[in-house]
């Protein structure tokens, strides 16, 4: 129980997707407008991340085995555009005003390289099925962190006066460099 | 003792109080003119219903009441009309307004007047006087006095304030009646409980006008009403203020204070009323505070429509280097823009201002989210937040953060270390928010009249079709075939007349003899025109104004 | 080779299976986008975008014909609205078309022949009036599109801008000094 | 103008709130001269040079009128809050990148005064951290404990031209949270390592002295009511609440919570740093989450992290949430949802 915490705090916190691995900066700045917009992001990506973390696992395991590895990455994004597929359909009934709002970045979820990195992160960690998931579902909560705060920062620095050259998405990549300062304050917390 | 309940925030602005109370209510000399504004109340401005050249008396209607929430206006005074027009108003804008100006005879003959027998009344004939008589909550929101008498059909309204906090600094005039007409208030205020049904009756006073509250107390002995000082704390008098201070009842945002058995009265209302019914005598007169950098500061009794200039002149003129004035309190009042503008029911104070008294407002500096409004604030909102999304037009966030609660005491502006007028934002951004919701009703109005007119079109249409082939089949029986209908036939060539005709009528006007002219004789025609066009634009303009 | 064939064909059977079940399951029936586009148009029916109307620019704009920029009366706010509304960049409104302060039609009554066509042309149904009779403009309705102008026969009907008075009148944005010298 | 109100609170003004603050902070400066040397001056000149140049040199570029913003003293509390964060007597670029960082990246290219997200002398302290760690682990020992102590003159010379007449070793050495770290990653017990001599009373020798003033001064900010007692109270508490459980369960491995309150960052970021209202939380119970949240980080970066002190780092992380966290926390309304009494 201990170890999936670790991974948990170490995947939110440590070892943070965006701001340590510097991956998914697509919808992180693309979807970092509105902070109702990110949560619902967020949301929508740890559903497919999770699911795909998990789903990724069996397919390596027990499909590609050690024969067809090379399979690999044509398989994982395969079944995440599937997840992805299906989650577009999923909140569309459920929620039209959520798909409207996400628009084009719902199913550039696929394209979100956080989510084949995940995938292809826990092969290379060589995590099991319950690890994976955790692993899947920690980057995935510490996306949702950090677009949520940076999408509330960004709301307020709409009203900012932010000298011309760096109004809009210039503020927002310096933002993001220091959020990641910041971030490093956590290094070395899991060891 | 009762119980009173502090409210949040709030501010203790310099009082300035003991200027204007040293004398008592002097009455305002009959002046030659008068120009009364047909728009002193909240709702629709009354109609006029008197042209120039009309002879009026004192007391007479002369704005007729327009639509539910509107109120009559009445002659100050005897006269002649010369003019039904617009004319500078107070108002923060400096626009002018629809006025009825009055050139006085000089006598004052006022209209009959009986007094109205309010406990054999019906209640709703009642109400129909009051709002025949011009009433108006005389505390600066003039609100018509008839709807809020009105307790409607299930509401049970148990506690009845008469508000005489006068938190504002520098106004003195409730507090000058009070001292000198507590019984009359009180008797106003008799007739109001039995309006309303009210079993309680409470006077909220602050305590820096003792004078006022001793007036009261000995005047309210045996009547059942009860006196009550609270803390002088600006803004103690505003209605959600003194009502939760008071009972401990907190208005719901967006709602009125009916809404929690409560009906709030100023004072000044309060007399106003019983001069309507006992006297009968419609609402011509409020008692308005001169002070500030004037010779006799004061509380004078002044007829609606009173110029301020005149008003000033009163209180012995401004003194050496005033520097405008203000209606209404510091806090919440706007500087006038013209002195010609009238008093009208709003208005209960005037102050004049100069360098020591009102220094110019320090340069603003950027919010630094110190959270000083947001303590300061009564109404325990986020001033900051307000300011930081007004100022860059993102009025959905102000609606987030409640914006239209916002009371615009000006406690906030009052308190900011950076000195930004933090609410005229809020009014800015306010506005923008009416105006954005006005237009748009408009653009639904106009989306249903189109896809109306869209139906209209295709079932004409479809009509049309229809007779076309009844036709068609009545004339393939018939075998007769025109080539072409004649009623059509004839339309054009009407209209082609009638085009010609106007096409003539045009050339009429145009000037003859007006080909090869020498150069400067054609100077002297093109700068005539000019000028001829330039006054009909004028007139035009004129007309457009006068129309609205 | 045959394995690794296989192995894709299964992933994509499984998967086309499972959306083809969302997609019948998770049905969606309209897009309610036109109806959103429409409550952003301000619905003056004057056609200046180029499509008879406002709801047919909406239909456009939502199916990707026209652009957003193409209504002067909505103005820069309206592009910023729609811009907002369809997650992109605002963008200056088009070429040829300008935003005009609001106005109303007035028509001048000594020369109105009574001809109707201005009825006729107007979006609103805001000219009262029969044939050969006086027309006026119901100030109120008229929502200033000009489309009665051009068929005037006598050029009697003009736009008036309406001006500022007590009760249309609305705080002004509060100017800071200390703000930017240049 | 017409707008009301017509008149403001005399005596009231941004240069005033930072001129408190300023007044406020002397004591711990003045402690700070006392008990390491005084090194401390110069770079509380220097950096405040810097700022003031910084910054006009960013009003220039902006087109901001230079007189009101170089004259509202914000930029002089961003220079003294970096200058006493950072070890005193290091070389002056190390300054020059700390305040640039501080003033041109962290307050101006977010707006300027009172827009900035993060607070400046914390972003210019962390850039400094990871792009130069040695030369930010090299802090003035104690006067007590030190072999030599530069005097003004020395600490002029060090600054400007790097080279002393003895070597560093004999002026500097590592704080007490330092040693803490290194030696327990060594494998020592805490209260093995807590008998050394860098270690007073309750917190690091010197140390506790000045952050003893801090506290002094930071009573003086509350009684001005500059702040309020909310973020205060949470991040001290927090700290003592989350040390004094960790060293319950195992105290060979963590020190006691006065340890943490008394050493490092912890009391300047309580009353001065976290304080900032610009970049604090402004609610009520956002203040508490925004400071509590601090507060524990703190402690699990000291006992657990890759740093000694993690102050800067936990104010910019709780910096990062405030936007959220204000969102969420917006106090009520008056008239909004609360029961109606005697209805």
């Amino acid at each position: 129980m201990q170890d999936y915490l670790l991974i948990l705090i170490g995947t939110v916190f440590v070892n943070n997707i965006v701001m340590a691995k510097i991956l998914g900066l697509c919808p992180f700045m693309g979807v970092s407008k509105k902070l109702e917009t990110a949560i619902g992001m967020g949301f929508a990506t740890t559903f497919v991340l999770t699911l795909a973390s998990g789903a990724s696992y069996l397919i390596d395991t027990y499909l590609l085995g050690t024969d067809l590895f090379y399979l690999r990455t044509l398989s994982f994004i395969v079944v995440i555009a599937g997840i992805v597929g299906f989650t577009e359909m999923f909140i569309r009934k459920t929620s039209p005003v959520l798909f409207r709002v996400l628009g084009i970045y719902l199913p550039l979820i696929t394209t979100n390289c956080a989510v084949l990195g995940i995938p292809l992160l826990n092969v290379q960690e060589r995590h099991g099925f319950v690890e994976s998931l955790f692993f899947g579902l920690g980057g995935a909560l510490g996306f949702t962190l950090v677009l949520v705060l940076f999408a509330a920062m960004r709301e307020r620095l709409e009203a900012a006066d932010v000298p011309l050259p760096f109004k809009g998405t210039s503020i927002a990549m310096i933002t993001a460099g220091l959020m990641s300062l910041a971030f490093m304050g956590f290094s070395g917390l899991i060891r | 003792m009762r119980k009173l309940h502090a409210f949040n925030g709030g501010v203790h602005p310099e009082g300035h109080k003991g200027e204007s109370t040293g004398r008592p209510i002097e009455t305002m000399p009959l002046l030659p003119r008068y120009v009364v504004p047909l728009r002193q109340h909240i709702g629709e401005p009354a109609r006029p219903v008197v042209k120039p050249g009309d002879r009026v008396l004192r007391g007479q209607l002369i704005g007729q009441p327009e639509g539910y929430v509107s109120v009559g206006v009445h002659a100050p005074t005897s006269g002649r009309v010369l003019a039904v027009e617009p004319r500078p108003v107070p108002h923060p804008s400096g626009l002018a307004d629809l006025c009825v100006v009055i050139d006085s005879d000089g006598e004052d003959r006022t209209v009959e007047t009986a007094p109205l027998d309010w406990r054999a009344m019906d209640p709703s004939a009642l109400r129909n006087r009051l709002r025949e008589m011009g009433l108006a909550g005389l505390g600066g929101a003039v609100f018509p006095s008839f709807i809020k008498l009105n307790p409607g059909a299930r509401r049970h309204i148990p506690i009845l304030i008469l508000n005489g906090a006068e938190c504002e600094p520098w106004i003195t005039c409730d507090d000058l009646l009070m001292r000198e007409r507590a019984a009359d208030i009180l008797a106003g205020a008799e007739i109001m409980r039995h309006m309303l049904g009210t079993e309680e009756v409470l006077v909220g006073i602050e305590d820096n006008k003792p004078e006022a509250i001793a007036a009261m107390t000995a005047a309210a002995g045996g009547r059942g009403v009860e006196v009550v000082a609270i803390a002088s704390l600006y803004p103690g008098g505003g209605g959600k203020q003194i009502t939760y201070t008071l009972t401990g009842r907190v208005v719901p945002a967006g709602g009125l204070s009916t809404d929690v058995g409560v009906q709030v009265f100023n004072v000044g209302t309060a007399y106003a009323l019983l001069r309507a019914i006992r006297d009968g005598e419609p609402l011509v007169s409020r008692i308005v505070t001169v002070t500030g950098h004037v010779v006799r500061p004061g509380n004078f009794e002044t007829r609606l429509g009173t110029p301020v200039a005149d008003l000033l002149r009163a209180a012995g003129g401004e003194l050496p280097d005033a520097t405008g004035q203000i209606i209404g309190g510091p806090m919440m009042g706007f500087g006038l823009m013209d002195e010609a503008a009238p008093i009208t029911k709003s208005v209960n104070c005037v102050i004049v201002k100069n360098a020591a008294l009102f220094p110019a407002a320090p340069a603003p500096m950027p919010c630094i989210r110190c959270g000083a409004c947001a303590r300061a604030c009564p109404a325990e909102l986020q001033p900051f937040e307000l300011y930081w999304y007004a100022r860059t037009r993102d009025f959905g966030k102000t609606q987030t953060y409640h914006l239209f609660d916002c009371i615009e005491c000006g406690c906030c502006s009052y308190v900011c270390p950076s000195h930004i007028p933090l609410v005229e934002y809020y009014r800015f951004a306010k506005s923008e928010i009416w105006s954005r919701e006005h237009e748009k009703q408009a653009a639904d109005q106009a989306r249903e009249r189109h896809e109306f007119r869209a139906f209209r079109l295709e079932r004409e249409k479809q009509e049309k079709a229809e007779k076309l082939a009844k036709k068609a089949s009545e004339r393939l029986e018939g075998g007769a075939v025109a080539a072409e209908d004649p009623e059509a036939a004839r339309k054009k060539a009407l209209l082609q007349a009638a085009i010609a005709k106007a096409q003539k009528a045009k050339e009429a006007v145009r000037p003859k003899n007006v080909d090869n002219l020498p150069p400067d004789k054609q100077r002297e025609i093109d700068a005539i025109e000019a000028r001829r066009a330039q006054a009909g634009q004028a007139e035009q303009a004129a007309e457009t104004e006068a129309k609205r | 080779m045959l394995s690794a064939i296989l192995v894709m064909a299964g992933i994509a059977l499984v998967l086309g299976g499972v959306l083809g079940w969302a997609a019948i399951r998770f049905r969606v029936q309209e897009d309610p986008l036109v109806e959103k586009i429409d409550a952003i148009l301000p619905q003056t029916q004057c056609g200046q975008c180029g499509y008879p109307g406002c709801k047919p620019y909406a239909e456009a704009i939502s199916k990707g014909d026209a652009d957003i920029n193409r209504c002067p009366p909505g103005g820069e706010e309206g592009v910023k609205r729609l811009a907002e509304l369809l997650g992109v960049e605002p963008k200056p409104l088009g070429e040829g078309l300008e935003h005009k302060p609001k106005s109303v039609a007035v028509i001048d009554e000594a020369l109105c022949i009574g001809c109707t066509l201005c009825i006729q042309a107007c979006p609103v149904d805001a000219i009262v009036g029969a044939a050969k009779q006086m027309h006026t403009v119901v100030a109120d309705e008229c929502t200033g599109c000009e489309l009665c102008i051009q068929p005037c026969p006598v050029d009697c009907i003009r736009m008036e801008v309406i001006h500022e008075d007590i009760a249309n009148w609305k705080w002004r944005y509060p100017v800071i000094p200390l703000k930017k010298v240049a | 103008m017409t707008g009301s109100p017509h008149t403001v609170l005399a005596g009231n003004s941004v240069r005033l709130v930072m001129l408190k603050v300023l007044v406020a902070l002397i004591p711990g400066i003045v402690a700070h001269a006392w008990f390491f040397g005084p090194g401390i001056w110069v770079s509380l000149l220097l950096c405040t040079l810097l700022g003031v140049a910084f910054e006009a040199l960013a009003l220039l570029m902006r087109g901001y009128p230079l007189k009101p913003f170089l004259s509202d003293g914000s930029t002089v509390v961003t220079a003294w809050l970096l200058a006493l964060s950072m070890p005193t007597l290091a070389p002056w670029w190390l300054y020059a990148v700390g305040m640039l960082f501080a003033i041109l990246v962290a307050k101006h290219l977010y707006g300027g005064l009172g827009q900035n997200l993060f607070n400046p002398a914390m972003i210019g302290f962390a850039v400094l951290l990871v792009s130069f760690p040695v030369y930010m682990t090299q802090w003035p020992a104690p006067v007590e404990l030190a072999s030599h102590t530069p005097d003004l003159i020395e600490s002029f010379d060090l600054v400007f031209a790097g080279q002393g007449a003895v070597s560093p070793d004999a002026y500097t050495t590592a704080t007490p949270l330092d040693l803490l770290r290194t030696q327990r990653l060594a494998g020592d017990e805490v209260g093995g390592i807590m008998a050394q001599p860098a270690f007073g009373v309750v917190g690091g020798t010197g140390h506790e002295m000045v952050v003893l003033m801090y506290l002094l001064g930071g009573l003086l900010l509350l009684n001005y009511r500059l702040i309020t007692w909310h973020i205060p109270v949470a991040f001290l508490g927090t700290i003592a609440v989350t040390a004094g459980v960790l060293q319950f369960l195992d105290p060979t491995n963590h020190p006691d919570p006065l340890f943490h309150l008394t050493s490092g960052g912890a009391m300047l970021a309580a009353f001065f740093i976290l304080t900032d209202p610009v970049s604090a939380s402004a609610t009520p119970r956002g203040k508490l989450i925004y400071a509590g949240l601090a507060g524990f980080l703190v402690v699990m970066i000291r006992n657990y992290g890759g740093y000694p002190d993690g102050v800067a780092f936990t104010v910019l992380i709780a910096n990062m949430a405030v936007p959220f966290i204000d969102a969420y926390t917006q106090p009520r309304v008056f008239g909004h949802g609360r029961k109606e009494k005697g209805k």
